[in-house]
């Protein structure tokens, strides 16, 4: 018996992204950050981050500045509300690609 | 080497011989001695396993189910109300395609309470996917353990080896152990093509949607009952499979019978007795003293009973006039089981109703009820009157109220 | 080493005795059965079992043990089924027709009817300090040993005879030699005085007396 | 142990893909992900029907980068230890197997399998979220759903019985380690599951993890409301090591003196909790008190 032949039967998932879709269009609200505000976007250095740590998709990059993927963000808005410096804001969603505006 | 033990140590040396890697087990009648000597072994170091002392059956077939999915070789056993309360891990063992090994010391359930043997513990497992076989002897118990092993691995799909509490677990008789050097020859190492690894991260058991779904890589991959349609598929090709395991274990040790049914006398005869276990050798007194009438009778012990052996009933038993199942299980409200079984298999045997064999069902031995060699004799010597008419149930041993 | 004691001549015996006495049409075997009573944790099953390996040995190719099973407790009264056969022996159920009865414990003859279904002619053996002629059993060969007694003498903890009835049980049925008993008996208690309950055996199988049949 | 990691000096490896089905402001998600990150790449994971097994996708796509078995409910520590067993067995070393299981699948209908692994002392760790119902299944009351709280099976008066305390339980096993943390306290649960990872033995850590959607508040409020828990001392972190209690993090800043919130907003701002009265609220307010007198007496030295 080969491997594919075992492993066809029975459920053997392969870890990926997306299981749920592209889960960004489940947002209502989008999460923009003001990189005037944002304690590592401003002081240029590794520094915060608390959106990254609190991000319950993972999907805030824990980057100089950091980044939010629209793709998967649910658009919780706990980034928003933890961030100490308010560099966060809740908008509603227009339907654009956020990365066009 | 031939030994005098019981059967339950006969299944305890058949587990050690297939060096099972992981053992878990929860003591109940009369299953006991079995896990009892498996963990004598393991602790004196006569065996390299884990044994591990769960907390309930339903944890028994737990570590099992994890073990095996973790790639090691596993191992368990239990009777009645234990089989019942594994009842979801029976179907998730099976469903998850692990090649579990399991012995089942057949015991009535409760309720009322009863310790003593029957068969409706076994029959209540019967559509969880597993494989069922069936012992009649202690040697059959050592060798089929050894046999199922093989078995299970060969088809991802787990093995219950069931014999009859008492009868055979606690009865001492003698067998042949069969060689150490020669079983590992027969049954080499367990290789699990996917097992839990951090090397190779996967989901095992993953919620299954109604309708086939494809992978990342744009594949479409099995809905839940394009999985269950394997396991029937892989279920019906067992059936192979188990006769190539009997013969390669024949031709290796010398023993071995038909992987199927075992007859007695049933080339020629007439009335065939259908039975599981034990009892079907019990028979065998009774059959030689019909043929001593000149009643042409004969015994047949079903060994496999999932999946099913119909092709080899007709092929074997067909041409009988009568075949009369004796079994120890109600299927409560129709009949036995075995019977509704056998009669099925024989309907598409031929279009000819004439020519098919007549079939009648007697209930025997719940609980424990002793049963006569008396009772057999005349049950089967009456069941051989061309005027009996068949009866799909008929109880034999019932005793009147009065 | 499979000398057997007496073979034909006891097989011959027990056989005839089976025939005459047989009401409905014997359907058995030649199948000697031998009934073991005694107490929960006495072990009569560990008796009955190197009497079982022994009569292997020595070329019974059916051998055949069936405890009684009830949901006795440590104590209560215990029984199992040794039979043997020239052939494979199929039937599993416990011995109604026993052609021997041994019992461990002679209390038990009040407690339980050990002799129920004793092939007349048969053989019944005792542990008992009393005479063999003290049991008036019908029709019954009476054989008796004071195993408690035998037991201690020979170097075992107070209550341990099922090592010394095999002897007593060897002298009166001259089914299995001795010797053959003595080497199972030693493997089986391997850790647990293996001399002593060799000694205890053969004592007995010395001092074991039978009696007439009644 | 305090503080021994840092946001900065977190593991960046994540082990959750995105675009899984968890809801939006998911507590549990917040808390698999940093604890994923703490158990690490060499861990089999053990889950039996919760939330997270819908997190964790559907055939033939896993939102989880480590290795993990989905078994039935009542078996997830049985289950661990068979992966053990098997570890054991196969001389497969340096993997380390972690179960990971909600707070009904735990202190309900896990209970024993759990109690029976603890007893045995199995080389493992055990991770419950607590979200204090049955949410997978649409916010039906379990043993850990606190007094009042409203949900599918308890939907006018609330449940009437108070929360299972389950670490208490576990405690009782005398395993070497029980932790105590909140999905809003992730580097507090990091740090615990850390140090589990460096004992031998039945570990076990038990999550409070806020869910919206059946706690009844926005999804952006999850972080807000967990520590809200801790602040106002009806959520403890702690960590019971070799029977020596300790509380930690926030809950350990309490005891040193620092000003405790009222119960009250965390009520209020919950809708399960609609139907709690002033009263019973008050009475909460007691009990909270009593307890951290008790902490006062017993571990202020």
């Amino acid at each position: 018996m080969t491997n594919e032949a075992v492993t066809g039967k029975f459920s053997y998932s392969r870890p990926g992204p997306g299981d749920g879709g592209r889960t960004g269009s489940w947002r209502v609200l989008k999460p923009v950050m003001d990189y005037g505000r944002c304690t590592p976007a401003r002081k240029q250095t590794e520094a915060c981050f608390l959106c990254w740590l609190y991000c319950p998709e993972g999907v805030i990059s824990r980057e100089v500045p950091p980044t939010i993927d629209y793709e998967y963000c649910k658009g919780c808005g706990i980034c928003a509300e933890q961030c100490p410096t308010g560099a966060i804001q809740m908008v509603e969603e227009t339907g654009k690609d956020p990365k066009e505006e | 080497m031939h030994i005098i033990e019981s059967g339950n140590v006969a299944a305890a040396m058949g587990v050690q011989l297939s060096r099972a890697q992981v053992i878990a087990a929860y003591p109940i009648t009369p299953q006991t001695p079995l896990t009892e000597k498996l963990s004598e072994l393991i602790e004196s170091g006569d065996m390299n396993a884990e044994y591990i002392p769960v907390e309930s059956e339903h944890s028994a077939l737990a570590v099992c189910i994890a073990a095996s999915t973790a790639g090691a070789r596993a191992f368990t056993a239990t009777s009645a109300n234990g089989l019942l309360y594994m009842h979801e891990q029976v179907h998730w063992a099976a469903g998850a395609r692990l090649p579990i090994v399991m012995c089942v010391v057949n015991r009535g359930v409760g309720a009322p309470w009863t310790i003593w043997n029957d068969h409706q513990d076994a029959m209540s497992q019967r559509d969880t996917g597993w494989i069922q076989m069936y012992a009649c002897d202690h040697q059959q118990i050592i060798d089929t353990v050894i046999k199922a092993f093989r078995l299970a691995e060969t088809v991802r799909i787990p093995v219950m080896v069931c014999y009859d509490g008492y009868l055979l677990s606690h009865t001492y008789m003698p067998f042949e152990v069969p060689d150490s050097n020669r079983v590992d020859g027969f049954l080499p190492a367990y290789e699990a093509e996917r097992f839990l690894d951090p090397e190779n991260p996967a989901n095992f058991n993953t919620v299954t949607l109604p309708e086939p779904r494809p992978d990342l890589q744009g594949h479409t991959m099995p809905g839940y009952m394009e999985f269950r349609a394997m396991l029937q598929d892989d279920m019906r090709r067992v059936l192979k499979t188990a006769a190539d395991i009997e013969e390669t274990f024949a031709a290796q040790f010398g023993r071995g019978s038909d992987p199927y049914i075992e007859t007695y006398r049933c080339e020629d005869a007439d009335y065939i007795a259908v039975c599981l276990g034990s009892l079907a050798y019990r028979f065998r007194d009774v059959v030689d003293d019909l043929r001593q009438e000149g009643i042409p009778v004969g015994v047949a012990a079903v060994r496999l009973y999932r999946p099913f052996p119909d092709q080899a009933i007709c092929e074997r038993l067909g041409h009988a006039k009568q075949l009369i199942v004796f079994e120890k299980a109600v299927s409560y409200g129709y009949q036995g089981p075995l019977c509704a079984d056998v009669k099925a298999a024989l309907y598409n045997s031929t279009n000819d109703k004439e020519q098919r064999s007549e079939v009648s069902g007697y209930v025997l031995g719940l609980g424990g009820r002793d049963i006569k060699t008396l009772d057999l004799l005349n049950a089967l010597r009456t069941s051989c009157s061309p005027q009996s008419a068949s009866a799909p149930l008929q109880w034999l041993g019932l005793k009147n109220q009065e | 080493m499979a000398y057997i004691h007496n073979e034909t001549d006891i097989f011959t015996e027990l056989m005839g005795a089976t025939s005459v006495h047989t009401s409905e049409k014997d359907m058995k075997k030649d199948i000697i059965e031998i009934r073991w009573h005694g107490r929960g944790g006495q072990g009569a099953i560990t008796a009955a079992k190197i009497v079982a390996k022994a009569a292997f040995e020595s070329g019974y190719r059916g051998v055949v043990m069936v405890p009684t099973f009830g949901t006795e407790r440590r104590g209560a009264p215990v029984m199992t089924s040794l039979k043997l056969s020239r052939e494979k022996i199929y039937d599993l159920s416990p011995s109604l027709n026993p052609d021997m009865v041994v019992v461990l414990d002679h209390l038990l003859l009040e407690e339980v009817d050990v002799a129920a279904g004793l092939k007349p002619g048969g053989w019944m053996i005792i542990n008992t300090a009393d005479d063999p002629d003290a049991f008036t059993f019908e029709n019954i060969r009476t054989a008796v040993a004071d195993i408690h007694h035998i037991a201690e003498e020979a170097g075992l903890p107070q209550g341990i005879v099922n090592s010394g009835i095999i002897g007593a049980f060897a002298k009166a049925s001259g089914l299995v030699d001795m010797d053959v008993l003595s080497r199972i008996i030693r493997e089986t208690f391997a850790g647990v005085k293996p001399e002593e309950n060799v000694r205890s055996a053969c004592l007995a199988y010395d001092r074991t007396r039978t009696g007439g049949v009644k | 142990m305090q503080g021994n990691t840092s946001i900065l000096n977190l593991p960046k490896d994540e082990f959750v893909h995105p675009g899984n089905r968890a809801c939006s402001g998911c507590g549990l998600s917040i808390a698999y992900r940093i604890g994923l990150k703490a158990l690490g790449r060499e861990t089999i994971l053990v889950v039996p029907p919760s939330c997270l097994t819908v997190l964790q996708g559907l055939y033939p796509i896993a939102s989880t980068k480590l290795p993990c078995v989905n078994v039935t409910f009542a078996s997830t520590a049985a289950a661990a230890t068979g992966v053990l067993g098997a570890l054991r067995a196969m001389n497969r070393k340096g993997v380390q197997v972690a179960a990971w299981a909600g707070d009904g699948g735990t202190g309900d209908i896990g209970i024993q399998a759990l109690s029976g692994a603890a007893e045995r002392g199995d080389d493992f760790i055990y991770i419950c979220y607590d979200n204090e119902a049955y949410m997978n299944t649409g916010v039906q009351r379990s043993g850990t759903t606190p007094h009042g709280a409203l949900t599918t099976t308890t939907p006018i008066k609330g449940k009437p019985q108070g929360k299972k305390d389950v670490p208490a339980v576990m405690a009782a096993h005398n395993i070497p380690y029980v932790a105590s943390c909140s999905a809003a306290c992730p580097l507090d649960l990091f740090d615990k599951i850390q140090k589990a990872k460096t004992i031998s033995g039945t570990k076990y850590i038990h999550i409070h993890t806020p869910c919206p959607s059946g706690w009844g508040f926005d999804p952006r409020y999850t972080v807000k409301m967990g520590k809200l828990a801790v602040e106002s001392g009806l959520v403890d972190l702690y960590e019971i090591e070799n029977g020596c209690f300790r509380l930690t993090g926030t809950s350990k800043s309490l005891l040193a003196g620092k000003k405790m919130k009222d119960i009250e907003p965390y009520f209020r701002s919950q809708g399960r909790f609609k139907r709690l009265s002033n009263e019973d609220i008050s009475q909460l307010r007691r009990t909270v008190t009593n307890k951290w007198e008790t902490y006062r007496k017993t571990y202020e030295a």
